[in-house]
């Protein structure tokens, strides 16, 4: 399979190919802004109206496991890059290896995550289900936050699955020696939508978590 | 395919329609004409289902009493009428059906970019639609298609979620459909085939895929929160937990204000496309023309607040809303102006497209007008929410929308079949329509001013003259858009032959067969002029 | 395209610059700046993302129409976020302005029909 | 009363007040003005119909003339080279785009003119509900989808919803505003000519959207006095609003260590985050149903929501008593007597003067 010279029968060339699909992947990106868009823009609304409400929040939230997200998903950024390069220059057994240890940081992630969740579940934090873990003032719009909170996060972490999914995927292709230097579309398509569910987490992680940090 | 004819034929040549008759060449294809072909047969099926329900609602709307429907009926019909019409007809129609069978043709391509990814966009229209209409078997819906909340959260008890659902995974068709389009006219237009020698058709597929792209994700995202606020109350669109129903009008309309300009813009742009071919000439002021296009798409995005002016948004905001409002105006005009400097010193001829496409002008021109009426807040405050609402959309959707697809489809359609259509059923459908239309909307303008609200299913007896005309326009409408369907079903098998250019056009997808072949030229065009470059005569300059 | 292959000191640089501003976020936030508290926030993030933009996924190397991609998106959610906040921003009902009423009041003044 | 369907025998309007009351059968092309402002909308909107009109047929004409004109025949086989000129392009991009701006000032002013009420305008509460308008006047008098306005006197209405959105119009007078629950939004008015209008809801509210319907009626000031006396429960506003501010044992902290209601209405009261706000409706209403939201400075965040213990319409009674005490000097409640008879009716005495 290591023959794949020839692009695919409606391209002219290689080069059209390859920037076809590099431009989709692009747009579909940008969708996505718009997606995590029309959540955040709900969030800057409500808290532009209740900033008390979101400062007692985000302290529900624990900074330091917020922050080592934070590191473990750039670290993951980091072997896909890694990955990716490995992609240009052709070598198929070094993708295979960023690529396995991306999806060991992805899957770490999403452990930590499961744990913060269970931190909310068993401390009555859900909102809709059960939210009488919290007494204190402004109650219903502290429940708002942590609405927005999940859903942002839940919206992430299912990002970060298909991620997954899509990269050992890509991981299995590469095993098979599907890459060469020529032809790698789908290893930098994969690792645009890697880098960008990282991009998100990234604004994610002062909304949710840094905005009462000071008091 | 057993016809007598058939032997007696010359060997048909080989195209995409004789390129394998098993279920799986249709229903596995990745033939961009193909599923246009698909798109087509589940489109008009979308039609004429919405135009059921449109037809209920017009016999219920006969008297001023509640006889035909009862009002829970009622409403769930005009909800389904909406929401068909709207996600499942106007938005897909032109851009599925033609955009995917001519994008590729006009650029001088095999296919479009990701021809997989466009058959998945068909299946997930049909799932998305399929899983709405279900809806009204299961018990219906009856939030009226703009789905307001607290009303659609915590009120209504019907299938809400269900066809949220079917509207998302639609929603998804839409962006792949756009992606598809933008991605194929950026990287696959033939050598010599620059952005000024693109066919008007093309740019305005080019700004209604940008609006696809970058709008749909902004309403799959708010149904989506529509949808856990009514599954688990999650307070977002909720006062009484602190939330703001107004958001939910801002999310949604900044989906669906550019969203009617997704379902008029291809209508523009096929009719530059029939103004020029039956007038025999270049479209006047070409690159006005087009540059209207983008700037129609892009200002679509900074208007949507003119559906709130009512509503309970900032006084402030609705000023600068109104004002935006008026200045998508221009662009607009400008295509109408240059359309009729078109049609100046042509070699005019009156095909069915063409009475389509002037139709068109005049339609269109109306529906824009008034919508300068709900631009001015002063008239606005009066006429929001009544029928001169419903009047002024159906002109720009149907007059303008509905003609221009039915004009495309005309004018295209020996090129799909090979075969010619019968041209005076065609003209007399399209009268038809004309007058149907008019009589069925005209009066609906002057009821909104004497302040009928829609959404009406009991009206007072002072509006009933009205209301009987209009019903009586709808029935003429439905036999100008039931002809078409049986004599084009008709031409399909038996139609004489097309050739190549039946109407000496210009553009690339008139140089290959009718219809093409599989990979649409034998070998890939080079263009060397610009469009529209018809024969002129020198010697009588203006 | 991106054919240009750097090396893996680069990256790990980049790494290094993102692990050094996501220190900076964390401890920043624990001071208290008043309404600066989420714009230095905001901007950090900002700066972050534009990291991984430009050399994680190679923009800073690739054509217009990624970039135009890119910042399209962007410039349509601003366009969201200014008119929604906008009028979450002014909503109060304006007070009378002098003079403006004059014409409606002289109107409404006129005798009963 | 109208309930019922708008065929409703009873429900049909009487002889002189229907008359062009777009209520009449036969085929009228206008609705009845029966407020100045209504008279400014119809001019904006004659001028748009004129405008659009010559505009439609210098467009139909030009079209039928080129169509005729340069139809194909023999000798217009093929077309003329027509020169095209950007100065054209600007001409008919530049001048619809003048004409527009002027427009667009022209109803800017009726809309702003439409949201800011006169200072000196009758107040009356309304509240929507699944499917019907509840009224209430500051002098207790309460209506269901029938509303009693003086004419020739500015009427503000202050208004929310129960449930769903739902919006207040009154064609005759070309108004509209959507209802929110949650909020107060307003809308005034001021009738020209005495007689009986269709109030309706415009913004669809479920299965009896349509039925949501009453009626306007318009009368002499005197004769409103007149009616205001005459079917007035003996209860004011604000009286049933002590009644309500009673049941709910408000006084327990509002006569002693709360913050003070007296003379608050219409005060700008510092907060605890250190900013100002207006006690307006808005925020009395939010201080009632979400206390928490905006904590008066130097107090303590302690009282609960009574979001569940009163209507909206009781909250807005609420309100109304409160407005009442607007005048007394802050502490003049008698801490003993949870609600202060004496003060109270001062206060609604207070009020009616103002009227």
């Amino acid at each position: 399979m290591s023959s794949h010279v020839y692009p695919a029968p409606h391209f002219r060339s290689f080069e059209q190919q390859h920037e076809a699909s590099e431009l989709g992947m692009w747009g579909f990106l940008c969708t996505e802004i718009l997606f995590f868009g029309g959540v955040l823009c709900g969030y800057t609304m409500y808290r532009l109206l209740y900033p008390q409400a979101w400062v007692h929040g985000s302290e529900l939230n624990s900074l330091w496991l917020g922050a080592a997200m934070t590191v473990v998903l750039l670290a993951s950024s980091l072997t896909m890059a890694l990955a990716v390069r490995a992609a240009q220059l052709g070598q198929s057994k070094a993708i295979v290896g960023f690529l396995a240890v991306t999806i060991a940081l992805g899957i770490g992630f999403l452990v930590l995550k499961g744990y913060e969740y269970y931190g909310h579940w068993v401390h009555h934090l859900v909102p809709g289900f059960n939210f009488s873990g919290y007494q204190a003032p402004d109650h219903p719009q502290v429940a708002l936050f942590v609405v927005f909170y999940f859903f942002l996060t839940l919206l992430h972490a299912v990002h970060m699955i298909v991620g997954v999914g899509v990269l050992s995927v890509i991981a299995m292709m590469a095993r098979r020696d599907r890459f060469s230097a020529i032809d790698h579309g789908p290893v930098e398509i994969a690792g645009l939508y890697w880098h960008f569910v990282d991009i998100v987490w990234l604004f994610l992680f002062p909304l949710l978590y840094l905005v009462g940090a000071h008091q | 395919m057993t016809n007598p004819e058939w032997i007696t034929e010359p060997l048909a040549p080989p195209s995409y329609l004789n390129n394998g008759y098993g279920w799986r060449s249709w229903f596995l294809t990745t033939d961009h004409k193909r599923i246009a072909l698909l798109y087509l047969i589940s489109i008009t099926g979308f039609f004429f289902l919405g135009g059921f329900f449109a037809m209920m609602i017009r016999l219920e709307l006969l008297t001023p009493q509640p006889d035909l429907l009862q009002s829970d009926t009622y409403n769930r019909f005009f909800t389904m009428h909406g929401v068909i019409m709207v996600w499942f007809f106007l938005i897909p129609s032109i851009p599925t059906v033609l955009g995917n069978f001519l994008v590729p043709m006009m650029v001088g391509a095999k296919d479009l970019a990701f021809p997989r990814l466009n058959l998945l966009s068909w299946y997930l229209f049909m799932i998305g639609g399929i899983l709405a209409f279900s809806s009204i078997v299961i018990g219906g819906v009856d939030t009226g298609w703009t789905f307001y909340t607290p009303y659609s959260t915590t009120y209504s008890n019907t299938h809400v979620l269900w066809m949220a659902l079917g509207i998302f995974i639609a929603g998804f068709s839409s962006i792949i459909t756009g992606l598809n389009f933008i991605i194929t006219i950026h990287t696959m237009r033939a050598p010599g085939l620059t952005w000024f020698r693109l066919p008007l058709f093309l740019w305005s597929t080019y700004s209604t895929s940008l609006i696809l792209v970058l709008a749909t994700p902004v309403l799959a995202i708010t149904l989506v929160l529509m949808g856990l606020e009514r599954a688990f109350g999650i307070g977002i669109f909720d006062p009484a937990l602190g939330g703001d129903p107004l958001l939910f009008q801002h999310l949604f309309w900044f989906y669906s204000h550019p969203a009617v300009y997704i379902m008029i813009l291809p209508g523009l742009g096929v009719e530059s496309e029939l103004i020029s071919t039956f007038s025999r000439r270049n479209v006047f002021g070409y690159r006005y023309v087009a540059m209207a296009s983008v700037a129609i798409a892009v200002f679509s995005f900074l208007v949507w607040g003119h559906h709130l002016f009512v509503a309970g948004q900032s006084v402030y905001i609705a000023l600068a809303f109104s004002f935006l409002s008026y200045l998508i105006a221009i662009p607009s005009a400008i295509k109408i102006f240059n359309w009729m400097a078109t049609l100046y010193g042509g070699s005019i001829s009156f095909e069915t497209p063409m009475l389509y496409a002037l139709f068109f002008i005049g339609l269109f021109t109306i529906g824009g007008l008034t919508g300068l009426f709900l631009a001015a807040l002063g008239i606005d405050v009066h006429v929001t929410d009544t029928y001169f609402v419903v009047a002024h959309f159906h002109y720009i959707m149907v007059g303008g929308m509905v003609v221009a697809y039915l004009g495309g489809m005309h004018y295209w359609w020996p090129k799909i079949s090979g075969r010619m259509y019968p041209e005076r059923f065609g003209q007399v459908s399209a009268f038809l329509i004309f007058i149907g239309f008019n009589l069925t909307f005209f009066p609906q303008f002057i009821l909104g001013y004497l302040g009928m609200p829609r959404r009406y299913h009991a009206y007072a007896e002072g509006f009933q003259t009205l209301n009987v005309m209009s019903t009586a326009g709808a029935s003429i409408l439905a036999v100008g858009y039931v002809l078409p369907l049986f004599y084009l079903a008709w031409s399909f098998f038996r139609g004489p032959l097309a050739p190549t250019n039946p109407w000496g056009a210009t553009g690339l997808e008139w140089k290959t067969a009718s219809p093409p072949p599989t990979e649409n030229f034998e070998e890939t065009p080079v263009v060397t002029e610009e469009t529209y470059r018809f024969p002129v005569r020198e010697e009588m300059l203006v | 395209m991106s054919t240009r292959v750097h090396s893996v000191r680069f990256y790990v640089g980049i790494f290094a610059a993102l692990l050094v501003l996501t220190v900076l976020t964390t401890s920043v936030a624990e001071i208290d700046l008043g309404a600066f508290n989420s714009p230095v926030a905001m901007l950090i993030a900002a700066a972050k993302a534009t990291l991984v933009a430009l050399f994680f996924m190679h923009l800073r190397w690739s054509g217009y129409r990624m970039r135009f991609a890119a910042i399209a998106g962007l410039l349509w959610l601003s366009l969201m976020f200014a008119f929604v906040l906008a009028d979450v921003a002014t909503r109060h009902i304006p007070e009378q302005p002098v003079g403006w009423n004059e014409a409606a009041a002289s109107a409404a003044r006129a005798p009963l029909k | 009363m109208s309930l019922e369907a708008t065929d409703d025998e009873e429900s049909r309007p009487e002889g002189e007040h229907g008359r062009g009351n777009c209520m009449t059968s036969g085929l009228d092309l206008f609705p009845q003005a029966a407020s100045a402002n209504a008279q400014t909308v119809d001019q904006l909107y004659l001028a748009f119909v004129i405008a659009s009109a010559v505009i439609v047929a210098a467009i139909f004409l030009i079209i039928l003339v080129f169509v005729v004109r340069f139809r194909r025949r023999e000798g217009n086989l093929v077309a003329r080279r027509v020169k095209e000129s950007t100065l054209v392009e600007l001409t008919w991009s530049g001048i619809p785009l003048l004409i527009l701006m002027g427009a667009f000032v022209w109803g800017a002013k009726i809309y702003f003119d439409e949201a800011v009420p006169p200072a000196n305008s009758t107040e009356i509460y309304v509240v929507g509900k699944q499917w019907m308008w509840k009224l209430q006047h500051p002098e207790g008098n309460r209506e269901i989808n029938e509303l009693h306005v003086p004419a020739g006197r500015p009427v503000k209405l202050v208004m929310t919803s129960e449930d769903v959105i739902h919006s207040f119009f009154i064609p005759a007078f070309r108004i509209k505003q959507d209802v929110l629950p949650g909020r107060y939004t307003q809308l005034w008015f001021q009738a020209s000519t005495e007689g009986r209008f269709p109030l309706l809801c415009a913004e669809y509210c479920g299965t009896n959207h349509s039925r949501m319907h009453g009626w306007v009626y318009a009368m002499a000031p005197a004769e409103y006095q007149r009616w205001l006396s005459g079917e007035a429960t003996g209860e004011t506003m604000s009286e049933a609003g002590q009644k309500v501010f009673h049941r709910l044992a408000c006084a327990t902290c509002h006569a002693r260590d709360g913050p003070p209601l007296q003379g608050l209405y219409g005060r700008r009261v510092p907060l605890s985050d250190g900013s100002v706000v207006l006690a307006d409706d808005a925020y009395l209403r939010r201080s009632i149903v979400d206390p928490a939201a905006q904590i008066v400075r130097g107090y303590e965040p302690i009282m609960p929501t009574f979001a569940s213990n009163a209507t909206e319409e009781e909250i807005l009674q609420l309100i109304a008593y409160i407005r009442s005490l607007k005048n007394l000097p802050a502490g003049s409640l008698p801490e003993n007597v949870p609600g202060g008879t004496k003060n109270q009716n001062e206060g609604a005495a207070n009020e009616r003067k103002q009227q």
